[in-house]
Formats: C-alpha cells, structure tokens, sequence
C-alpha cells in the first residue's frame, strides 16, 4: 500500500503562536488514521493547512505524489481530498439532497447553455445528481426527509448529510474532523461502521476525534499532538502504553479509558 | 417531472407547506400564468401612459432578475446595479445613433460592453468581503454615472436622444407602444425563465453554495471566486438588455436615470419580493415599479409613504413577501437499494 | 403533472376577470386609442399639462413652476376661462429630472387628454418627451428647459418661451465687453442647462477674442463644500467668474470665494436669479451680476404680480414662476386665437402670435420656435436683492 | 499647469498661474487645508457609522440622513429664537447645537427601537433595505414638513482670516475643526474609560459573549445610536452654520462620503473613522485638483476601491482571522 497523502514537518503560524510545528504523517489507501491530542493541541489547523484554507509557515503536503501545499482550498478539493468541518459547515437553507449534491460540483456534465435551454444532456446530467445523491444518502444510512431545507433536521441527521457530501467528492482522501461530536451511542456505532464501509471503498480516512472508545477501536495508526507537536505515532496499543501521551492527557484519564 | 412525489418519507413538522394556496404558488405553471396575465393586460387598459407604465415596469422586471442573480443566488451585495443598465443602454443608443441602426444590431455589442463591464467590476472587488463589496459597487455606479455626465460621447448632462427604434420592418414599427410592449413582455419573460432556469442548474446551486457558506462551497471543489464573477457577469448582460429596452422605449438616455436612487430600486425589488427566489422577485420589481406610479397622486408625500412603507414590510416580513422556500420532491431512485449498506443504522 | 389542471383553472379566471374589465375601459378591444386625443373633446375643463420635477433634487424648482402656472389658470378661470366658458385645470405630472419619469409624466398628461403642454424643465428629462408630445398632436410650451439640443430636435409642436443658452451667452459677452473684464473663469454644475450656457459662452468668445477664459470647469452639484473650484479659481485669479448653474450652489460658491478672499467680480446665469441667493451667500452677494430675462423684480408695474403670488402661495415667486405663468397665458390665448383644441390649429396659432405680451416682452417666435430676442438684462444684487443694471439695449 | 486647463478648451487657459510668487507650494498647503476641513465633516459622520456597524454589523443607511436632520432642527431652534445678535453667534450656535445633538441622538435611538431591534435575527439584506427605507421617510418626511427648498441658515459664522505659510484660514474653520476635535476626543474618552464604552467594545467584539457577561445589550446598542446621531447631529448644525444653506437632500452624498471614510479607516473602529474622515479629505482635495471638481467624486470611489483591493481592513482594522 503506498501514502495518499504525504504530510511533511508541515508548520503554520498565527502572529508568533504556533499552531502546527512539525506535523509529519502519511495516509494509506484502505487505510483509517486518527489525529488526537488534547483542545488547541493545532490539530483543525492542521486539518485547515491540508485543505488550504490556511496557508502553511512550512512543510509540505503532497497528495498522490503530487505537492499540494499553499493551493487553495478549490484546487485541493479538486485533486482529491474532501473533508467534513468541526462544527457543521452545511447550507443551511438549501435541502439535503442539493448539500449532497454539492459534492459533486466537479462532476460537471452541464453548462450554463445546456441549463437555460433544458437541453437533453441537462436532463441527463440532473437526474444523475439526483440519483447520484440519493445513492450517497443511502449509503451513509440517512432515512430523514430529502426534499427540506437542512437547518430543520436533527443534529445526527446534518452530521450524516455533510458525511454524504463529502463522499459524493469521490475523492481518495477523506478529512473528518469530529465525526462522533454530539452523538449519541446508536449514532456512534453507525458512524463506525460506516467508516468501515467508506475505508472498504479504498478511501484514506483521517479523522480528528476527542472520543477515545471510537478512535482505538476504529483506527488503524494514531498520531498525537500536543500544543502544535507531534509526541507520538503508532497503532492503538503503541499510542495508549507512551508516556509521553499519558502525560499530555493527564488529568483527562478518563478520556483515555472510556 | 414531478410525477412519482412520494412524500411519506417527509415528517409533517418538515415537509412541504401543504395548503392548497402554497401548492398554487408553487405551482410550475405559474409563470405561464403571469405571462398570459401580462399578455391580456393591454386589452384592459391600452392608454399611452397605461402601456408605458406596463413597459417600464416589465423592463424593471427584467432588471430585477438579473439582479436576482446577483444578489439573491449569488448572495452578493450590489448597491450598483443599474451601472449595467447604463452600459447597455449607451452603448446600443450610441451605436445605434452613430451607425443609425436599429437596436437590434447592438446587441453583440452590448453584450460585448455588459460582460467586459462585469468583468472590470467584479474581478478587483469580489474577494472583498459582503459590505465591501456593497460599498465598492455603489462606488462603480455612481463613477458610471458621473462618467457618463462628464464625457461628450455620452452626451455629456442631456444624454443621447432620438435613438432608433428596435427594428422596423415595412409599415410594422416596434415602437408602437402596444407593439413594444408586447415585445418587451415576451423578451422579459424569457430573461426572467432563462435566470429561473440558471437557478436550477448546477452553476445556480454552486452560486447558492457560495451564498450559504463560502468555504464550505469552496472544499467542495467549487472555484467560489469564478462562480461568483459568473453571477456577476450574468447579472451585467441582464442588465445589459435592460438598457437596450429601456434606450428603446425612451428614445433616450441620459445620466439622471442611473442615480443610486434606481440601484436602490431594484434591490428593493429583490429582497421585497424574496430573494433567490424568481417568483417574488417579479412580484417585488412589479410593486416597486407600479407602487410609486399609483401614488404618483400623492405627489410629494410618495417617497415617503414609499419608505415608510419599506420599514414596517421589512419588520414584518424581513424575508420578503414570498421567500424562496427550499423544497423539492422527495423522489428516490426506484432501483434496489445498495446492499452494502443494509443493516446500517 | 397533477397542478396543470388547477393552474389552467386560474389561468382562466384571470382571463375571464381581465376580459370581464375591458368592458368599461380603452382596452385594445374596447372603444380604442380615446387616450391618444382627449383634444378632441368640446366641453368640460381644458387641461394642460405641466411635466415638471416634484421630487428629486429639482423638485423645489418645480413647486415655484407649478405656483406660476396655477396662479396664470386662477386668473384665466376667474376672468370666466376660455372658449366660450371653458375652465382651464393643470394636469401636474413628475418628471423627477428623471427621462423615464418623464416618459411617464408625459405618456400620463397624454391619456389624461392634455391640450398642450406647458412644462419642461431638466432639457434631459424633457427631450424624451418631445416625441410622445408630437405623436399625440400636443404643442409644447417649454417654460424653462432651453438647452439647444431641444432646438435641434426640430420638432413642429416645440416652442420655447425662455431665452435659449445661446442668446444668454450673447448677453453675458456683451456686458463683459462693456464692462472691460479681460479674463474670466466658466464655472457650471454639470447639468445640461448649465454646461449649455457654458459652452456657449467660451464659444462666442473665442470667436469674439477680446476677452480670455481663463478657467472652464465644472461642479458637482448637491454638494455643500466647493474649495476644490474656489481653488482653481483664486489660481486663475479672473476678473469675473460666470457661474452657469442654479442659485442653491451659486449661494455657496459665491459665499466661499468671498471668504477665500476672492476680490473679482460675479456674475450669474438665469437659474440662480433667486431671493435665495443672497440669502445663501450672504453679504458676498452684493454686486453679483446676473445674466437674466426681465423679472417681476425688475418690472415696473409686477408689484401686482408678485402681491398676487404672495397671497396665493404664502411666499415669493422663484426661478421660472413667471416663464410658467406666460407659458400658461401663452396656451390660453393661442387655443382661443385657434378657436379648438385641435393641436394643429393651435400650433398655427401660436406659430402666428405677435406681440403677445410676456414678463420678457412682446413675444414672436422666430421659425424655429424660439424667441425672436432673449431679452436677457443685466440685473445686480443691491442689498440683497437683482435690480436691472444694464437692459444691453 | 496642464491641469488646469479645461477639458473642452485646452487652449485658452494658460494666463491663469503666473500671477502669484510660488502658486505650487500656496496651493499645497491650501488643498491640506481644505482637505482637513472637510476631513473632519467627514470624520463626524463616520463616526457614527463605523460605531453602529461596529456593533451591530449594520450599515445605517440613514445615517447622512440623520445629519441633516440635525441641520433642520438646529434651523427650527434659531428660527424660533428670531434674531441673534452676530456677537452672539458662537454662543447661541453652540447651544442649538447641544439642542439638536440631543434630539437627533434621540431620533436615532427611536430609529433603532422601532425600525431596526425588530429586525436583529433577520437577513442582513433585510436590514439594509429597511435603513433605506428609513432614509427615504427622514429625507421626505422632512421635505414634507420644511418643503423642498433649500433653506438659508439663520446664523452665519464669520471671522477674520489669516493667512497662514500660504493658505487662507478662517476663523470659522478653525472654530469648527476644534469643536469637531473635542466631540471626538470626548468620545474617545467615553469609549475608553467608561463602562459603557468598555460595555461598546466587549459587544463588538463578541455579542453573544457580553450577553453572557451580563452586558444590558440593547441599552448599550441605544447609546451607540444616541452617540452616533448626536455626532452627525453637531456635524449638521455646523454644517449650516458654515454653509449657509441646507435642504433637504444634503444628508446623502455626504452620507455615502461618511461611508467611504468608515471604511477606508478600518469600519467599526472609531479612531479609523476619524482619520478616514481626514483621509477622505485630503483624497478629494487632492483629486479635484489633478483631475478637475467634477470628477472628485469618482476619484474618491476609485481610491476606495484601490484601497479596498490592496487592504480590505482599511487603515486601523485589524485583520481578522476567519476559523474555519
């Protein structure tokens, strides 16, 4: 299995703080990582750097082999890396099916002519969306409504429908940040198993989480960060006997043992 | 395409509004409605100032689309609008008058003038931040304004008069007023589907990505400040044939019709009538544009019944008359449902 | 499509309601184009129609246009009306400075079966009106818009009853020739009127060449603070500034060249002969020269005038009161000289006045509708109102 | 001195220069001069705006409006005192001022109360289209009540003149700059030093953390208002009383001028906005200089939207770091 994506000693500044220093990790095909590390440890920041919406002080992303570090956040998206938000970056007043179909904006398949006067191939290009879109919403589990505006539905149901987008993407890597925030112990076992699903699609996943349960048991390798570092990387086991780590969470012990 | 809606899927609390009302407004043929409504008008009413005021007001429904673009897909804050009005209407009227011409022949050139003028707008200033943005487009049509006012081939302060008629053939003559007003009626209409259809489409969903959350539009792949110059440039040639209607029902153009007062108009339009969504927006611009004309009795006291009307609107309905609602079938794809994911959830 | 069928349902009904309307009014079906010639009616009031701003920027100039010719209508109705016993009534429509509102204003007066037209101030607004005047048959009587372009136009129903830029100009160069002034300064607002009589003015003396513009430039009015051409004008150091634009600006330029210590002479076109100019100016005003066709100010004989207008209106006569008032005695006489209110006839009517007295003289319009003679004077402000300086005659 | 011909008549202009010792250097420091005037007219107004979107992220379309609103009741006041003897003038323009400053703050508090709390949770277009509508109601309310002529002030400020390296300074000028100088510094002290200044401050920078910290958020919103229209109040009564005329259209281009001031000196910050106003100033003085009086509007909307481009933060904003 070769690296996806490629982090390397990447760094990001903000007036003299900072946030990230020394972030190295790669992501695999078929492969799920986790980034943990206590509040501020820089870890969005990073997350932020590798989508391009920050610009990094330094180090280097690379994507396929191809570097991708400073690109805006579009051409990052498009090269292939998609990712969820900590907290919920949908459109609120547009309805589920359109935030699904926002993800596949790089499908193309219609122009502006083709929409003013309906032509065939605007049909075509729209029933696939749908289509498209509804498949995507089925495979992340969504039963709610489709056809409604999103600021209505149910806090799990946003987190599924931005997950859905994000997959629509189709891209080879796949950032969440958070994905089990506020979510109930039914939710969190379908996240988990749709994680399982989207890494059997051949997707890296890297997500940032806070919740130890899920992150041991779902990941494959575990990076630590703490006030911009990495202390450590390794598989579950290795991450959970390191002192360094235990350090950084002390006093969040039952964090670490939940 | 609207057969199969299955809405068992939709709670009452979040499904579609229900009312026999609501299912008429959002009903698709609507817009046929209004448009026989527009075409049957003049057999009404067909004094010269019924049909100019019927005119103007279509024109306004024009501007008030392209606006729509802007403004209520797009979310971008433009207190200058009528700017694009200003260019197409000179440019097809000093072309028109140099080359006597019918109006018609100054089309590519308008559009030419239209697209270049949204470009030049919209390129520097929208990375700006929204009321940077309101301020800066305000600024580009009051220095379209006073260009015009300053420069001789725009004739300077009295403007160009004695245009050309749309186009003339024979002994029909396009600007007989109830001519003209059933040719802007038709060409409005197919501005205002074509801005409708835009809405619907993926570039329109990326504009309302954009409007909802930019950066969330923009790790979604979608080049946010393309798609907004898009708007932009789309908003201008609506604009733009705005003014080749407007030069050809006046006969003339001159700098008092571009003050802020009209840009101010037009939005007003837009967000009276429910921003993003085509329907209101018409029924705003045909209330801003017939209001001031009914009150025109009242003489002095209209702009301020005009704005006093706005505020106590506004309080009560900030979303506008007839927001744009965000509903759409339920419709699912009647294949077999992907096994992998049985058993989730 | 399960809405089609409650949709072709509404459809028809807006079709039945609107059809069920057209009954009772001009529809293209019912008694057809009765908007288009309300001058063919024989009895009930005569109305003329009055197309000035009433809002915007220019709309108090359109209260005191609307003053005059109320008060000209009163007078005519009082004396028993015209044609036999017919009443006059004003059909006041806003044209906003604005070409669109005067389009409107226009097509409006049009429908409401106006006989002539009497207004017309902002020469941009008023342009686009002169084709929907024409077609409808209607004579115009254009108080104040007087911008050569108008004459240009060449249209039969126009006529102007107020000096046109270019004879305004003659009567400014004339009295800088008498007065010796070598160099002067040009300053307009930008307005079409204003920027007109500016033209003009450096055109005749080029041509003329014994005096020298020393500064050309233009305002932007409906501002407050004017150093940027006080400035340029204490640079040029003229000897007589030419203001050419309207007397809310010309106040304030007048008042911050005085303070700026400006030690020439002034001199104002037509649209700043107002009370209100010294009033703004204050004191700098005294000695200010205008360019101007007679007043009741400077008539002998308008203290009726002006009592008349205080009385009905609570306060003085301004900027085109008396062009709108003769413009409206002008309509009167030249639909009873025609004997109808056929537009022909009365264009042949007025075409053939002569001597036809108005505040700014016996009148006969030249062959293209202007008058013969400006009869612009120089007035000057003597403590703080224009008295006649010099009638250039 | 090719700028100074006209540009329909490139010939005919050329006398005008040569008749002072050094026109260049006289005309600098007149153009500084008449910049800082007018600077501080500005500076006044912006005030206000950059204060209410500070807090409140609203763009107070009517905001011009309420300045010349100020100049009307600062008419009405000395119309009904009758005549005021010219060695009185100061004093009585000072006290109307107070006056006016007092009722427009609490028209602007009204304003507030009635046309925009209602509208706080509602889209941020609604709101604008609703300060439009409050600035169409003052500007032809107005003009409904005094009528559409422009009005001559009843009191006019007039003094010596000197001449200072050049430049023709009025005592007038002088007199308004200062008191424009103390509003502003007062107010400077009101923000810094009291509590509902520091109360100001805390709501602008986070509105939903003040709520939490027990900050009165509506009363501090409503003295934003009062403050900021108190301002624009001053700014119109001075204004008349240099001027000499007000109508009833007066509050809108330099409502829009005030506008671009706020933001070219960094809007929401009330430092910025003065020196915006001043910036402002000396744009315009200097452009209609180069480029002729008509064309000082468009030159000041091209600097804006240079500035704008080069450094959206405006002068003193800070730049802000979005979190995604």
């Amino acid at each position: 299995m070769s690296a996806v994506l490629e982090v390397k000693d990447l760094q990001i500044a903000f007036g003299g703080v900072k946030a990230v220093d020394g972030l190295s990790f790669e992501a695999r095909e078929n492969e799920i990582i986790a980034v943990i590390g206590p509040n501020g440890a820089g870890k969005t920041s990073a997350f932020n750097c590798i989508t391009g919406f920050y610009k990094p002080t330094g180090g280097a992303i690379s994507l396929n082999g191809k570097d991708i570090t400073g690109k805006r956040p579009a051409d990052i998206a498009a090269a292939g890396i998609s990712r969820t938000f900590q907290n919920l970056r949908l459109f609120p007043d547009l309805t589920v099916l359109d935030n699904v179909r926002a993800g596949m904006h790089l499908y193309g398949g219609q122009n502006w002519a083709d929409a003013i006067f309906h032509t065939p191939r605007f049909k075509r290009s729209e029933a696939h969306y749908t289509d498209e879109a509804h498949r995507w919403l089925d495979f992340v589990g969504y039963t709610g409504p489709r056809g409604v505006p999103i600021r209505n539905l149910a806090y799990g149901q946003q987190k599924q429908v931005e997950i859905a987008r994000a997959l629509a993407r189709k891209s080879g890597v796949l950032l969440l940040d958070e994905p089990a925030a506020g979510l109930n112990y039914t939710e969190k076992q379908g996240l988990l198993s749709l994680c399982r699903r989207i890494r059997d699609l051949g997707t890296a996943i890297v997500l940032i989480e806070h919740d130890m349960g899920l992150v041991m048991e779902l990941s494959e390798r575990i990076v630590v960060m703490n006030f911009g570092h990495e202390i450590a990387e390794g598989t579950p086991a290795e991450v959970k006997a390191n002192p360094a780590v235990i350090e950084a969470y002390l006093g969040k012990d039952e964090e670490v043992e939940s | 395409m609207t057969e199969n809606v299955d809405t068992t899927l939709a709670p009452k609390k979040v499904g579609a509004p229900q009312s026999f009302l609501s299912r008429v407004f959002e009903s698709r043929q609507l817009g046929w409605v209004a448009l026989g409504i527009a075409l049957l008008a003049p057999f009404v009413i067909a004094t010269p100032y019924a049909l100019n005021v019927m005119t103007t007001a279509a024109i306004f429904v024009l501007l008030a689309s392209g606006l729509n673009i802007v403004v209520g897909y797009c979310g971008l804050l433009d207190l200058g609008y009528i700017a694009f009005m200003a260019v197409g209407a000179y440019t097809s009227g000093i072309i028109a008058k140099a080359f006597e011409l019918p109006l018609v022949f100054t089309i590519p050139a308008v559009l030419v003038m239209t697209v270049l003028a949204g470009l030049i707008i919209g390129a520097p200033t929208l990375r700006l931040r929204s009321d940077y943005l309101a301020i800066v487009t305000l600024g580009f049509g009051e220095i379209t304004r006073i260009t015009a006012n300053n420069l001789t081939i725009t004739g300077g302060p009295s403007g160009i008069f004695g245009i050309p008629g749309l186009f003339e053939v024979g002994d029909f003559d396009s600007q007989e007023p109830a001519v003209f007003y059933y040719i802007t009626v038709l060409v409005v209409a197919a501005f205002v589907l074509a801005a409708a259809r835009l809405g619907k489409s993926r570039l329109g969903r990326a504009w309302r990505f954009v409007r909802e959350d930019e950066d969330a539009a923009e790790a979604m792949g979608i080049h946010t400040y393309k798609v907004k110059l898009l708007a932009y440039i789309f908003g201008a040639i609506w604009g733009g044939f705005g003014g080749i209607l407007f030069a050809a029902h006046l006969s003339a153009v001159s700098p008092q019709s571009f003050i802020f007062l009209q840009s101010a108009l037009v939005l007003m339009a837009v967000v009276l009538g429910g921003m993003g969504n085509m329907r209101g927006v018409v029924i705003g611009a045909l209330v801003i544009s017939l209001l001031p004309e009914l009150l025109r009795d009242l003489s002095d006291y209209r702009y301020l019944a005009f704005g006093l009307l706005l505020v106590v609107v506004m309080v009560f309905r900030p979303q506008g008359f007839w927001p744009a609602r965000g509903y759409e079938p339920e419709r699912r794809k009647m294949e077999k449902l992907d096994p992998a994911l049985k058993g989730a959830s | 499509m399960k809405i089609t069928k409650r949709s072709t349902m509404l459809l028809g009904v807006a079709t039945a309601v609107l059809l069920a309307t057209a009954g009772c009014s001009g529809g293209l079906l019912g008694g057809g184009g009765d908007g288009g010639d309300g001058g063919g009616e024989e009895s009930g009031p005569i109305k003329l129609a009055l197309v000035v701003p009433i809002s915007g920027s220019s709309a108090p100039t359109g209260a005191y246009m609307e003053n005059g010719a109320q008060l000209a209508v009163d007078e005519i109705n009082d004396d028993g009306g015209i044609l036999d016993g017919r009443m006059l009534e004003l059909d006041v429509e806003d044209e906003a400075c604005d070409a669109q509102q005067s389009v409107a204003g226009a097509n409006k007066a049009v429908s409401n079966g106006a006989v002539v037209s009497v207004g017309g101030y902002c020469s941009g607004a008023t342009l686009p009106e002169i084709p929907i005047f024409e077609k409808a048959n209607i004579p115009m009587i254009i108080p104040a818009a007087n911008s050569q372009d108008i004459v240009n136009q060449g249209a039969k129903n126009v006529f102007m009853i107020n000096g046109t830029g270019k004879q305004q100009s003659t009567a400014a160069l004339t009295f800088m020739k008498d007065q010796g002034f070598k160099t002067v300064a040009l300053v307009d607002d930008n307005t079409s009127y204003s920027k007109d009589i500016n033209t003009e003015t450096a055109k005749q003396i080029e041509e003329d060449g014994s005096v020298t513009v020393a500064l050309s430039t233009s305002v932007t009015p409906g501002e407050s603070d004017y150093s940027a051409v006080v400035r340029d004008i204490m640079g040029a150091n003229p000897e007589l500034v030419y203001w050419t634009g309207y007397y809310q600006e010309g106040g304030l330029i007048i008042n911050q060249l005085m303070n700026a210590g400006y030690t020439g002479k002034i001199m104002v076109a037509d649209g700043s002969v107002d009370a209100s100019l010294s009033e703004i100016a204050g004191a700098g005003a005294e000695g200010v020269y205008a360019t101007m066709t007679q007043t009741p100010d400077t008539l002998e004989g308008a203290e009726d005038w002006i009592a008349n207008y205080k009385e009905a209106f609570g306060s003085d006569p301004g900027p085109y009161s008396t062009q709108s008032y003769d413009a409206v005695r002008l309509a009167a006489q030249a639909i009873e000289d025609a004997g109808s209110t056929d537009g022909d006839a009365i264009i042949k009517a007025l075409e053939a006045i002569d001597g036809f007295e108005m505040f700014s003289g016996p009148l006969k319009f030249t062959p293209e509708h202007t008058l013969s003679s400006g009869g612009f004077v120089i007035l000057v402000v003597k403590d703080g109102a224009f008295v006649l300086e010099d009638d250039l005659s | 001195m090719p700028r100074r011909t006209s540009p329909k008549r490139p010939t005919a202009s050329v006398t005008a220069t040569v008749c002072f010792a050094d026109p260049k250097r006289i005309l600098m420091v007149q153009v500084i001069w008449d910049g800082l005037f007018v600077g501080s007219f500005y500076a006044l107004i912006a005030l206000g705006y950059s204060m209410v979107y500070g807090i409140i992220k609203l763009l107070n379309f009517a905001h011009g409006d309420i300045y010349m609103l100020g100049a009307f009741i600062g008419f009405a006041a000395l119309t009904s005192l009758g005549g005021i003897p010219a060695t009185l003038s100061i004093g009585a323009l000072l006290v109307v001022m107070l006056l006016s400053m007092v009722l427009t703050g609490g028209a602007g508090v009204l304003i507030e109360r009635f046309a925009y709390r209602p509208l706080r949770g509602a889209p941020r277009l609604a709101v604008l289209i609703t300060a439009v509508g409050v600035s169409f109601s003052l500007e032809y309310g107005i003009a409904a009540i005094a009528g559409p002529n422009p009005r001559a002030f009843p009191i006019r400020l007039e003094g010596n003149v000197f001449n200072i390296i050049g430049a023709r300074i009025s005592l007038p000028q002088i007199i308004l700059i200062l008191i424009a100088g103390v509003l502003m510094i007062l107010l400077n002290f009101y923000v810094q030093k009291t509590s509902t200044g520091r109360a100001m401050r805390s709501i602008s920078l986070d509105r939903n953390a003040s709520l939490l910290m027990g900050i009165n958020v509506n009363q501090v919103i409503s003295r934003t208002f009062f403050i900021g229209s108190a301002l624009a109040g001053a700014a119109g009564v001075m204004a008349g009383a240099y001027y000499g005329k007000i109508d009833f259209l007066m509050g809108f281009i330099i409502g829009l001028k005030a506008f671009t001031a706020a933001v070219i000196g960094g809007i929401g910050n009330i430092k910025g906005a003065m020196l915006g106003g001043l910036v402002l100033g000396f744009v315009e003085a200097f452009g209609s200089e180069w480029f002729g009086g008509q064309w000082r509007d468009v030159f000041a909307f091209a600097v804006l939207i240079l500035f704008l481009t080069l450094r959206p933060t405006g002068i003193l904003g800070e730049r802000v770091t979005e979190r995604v």
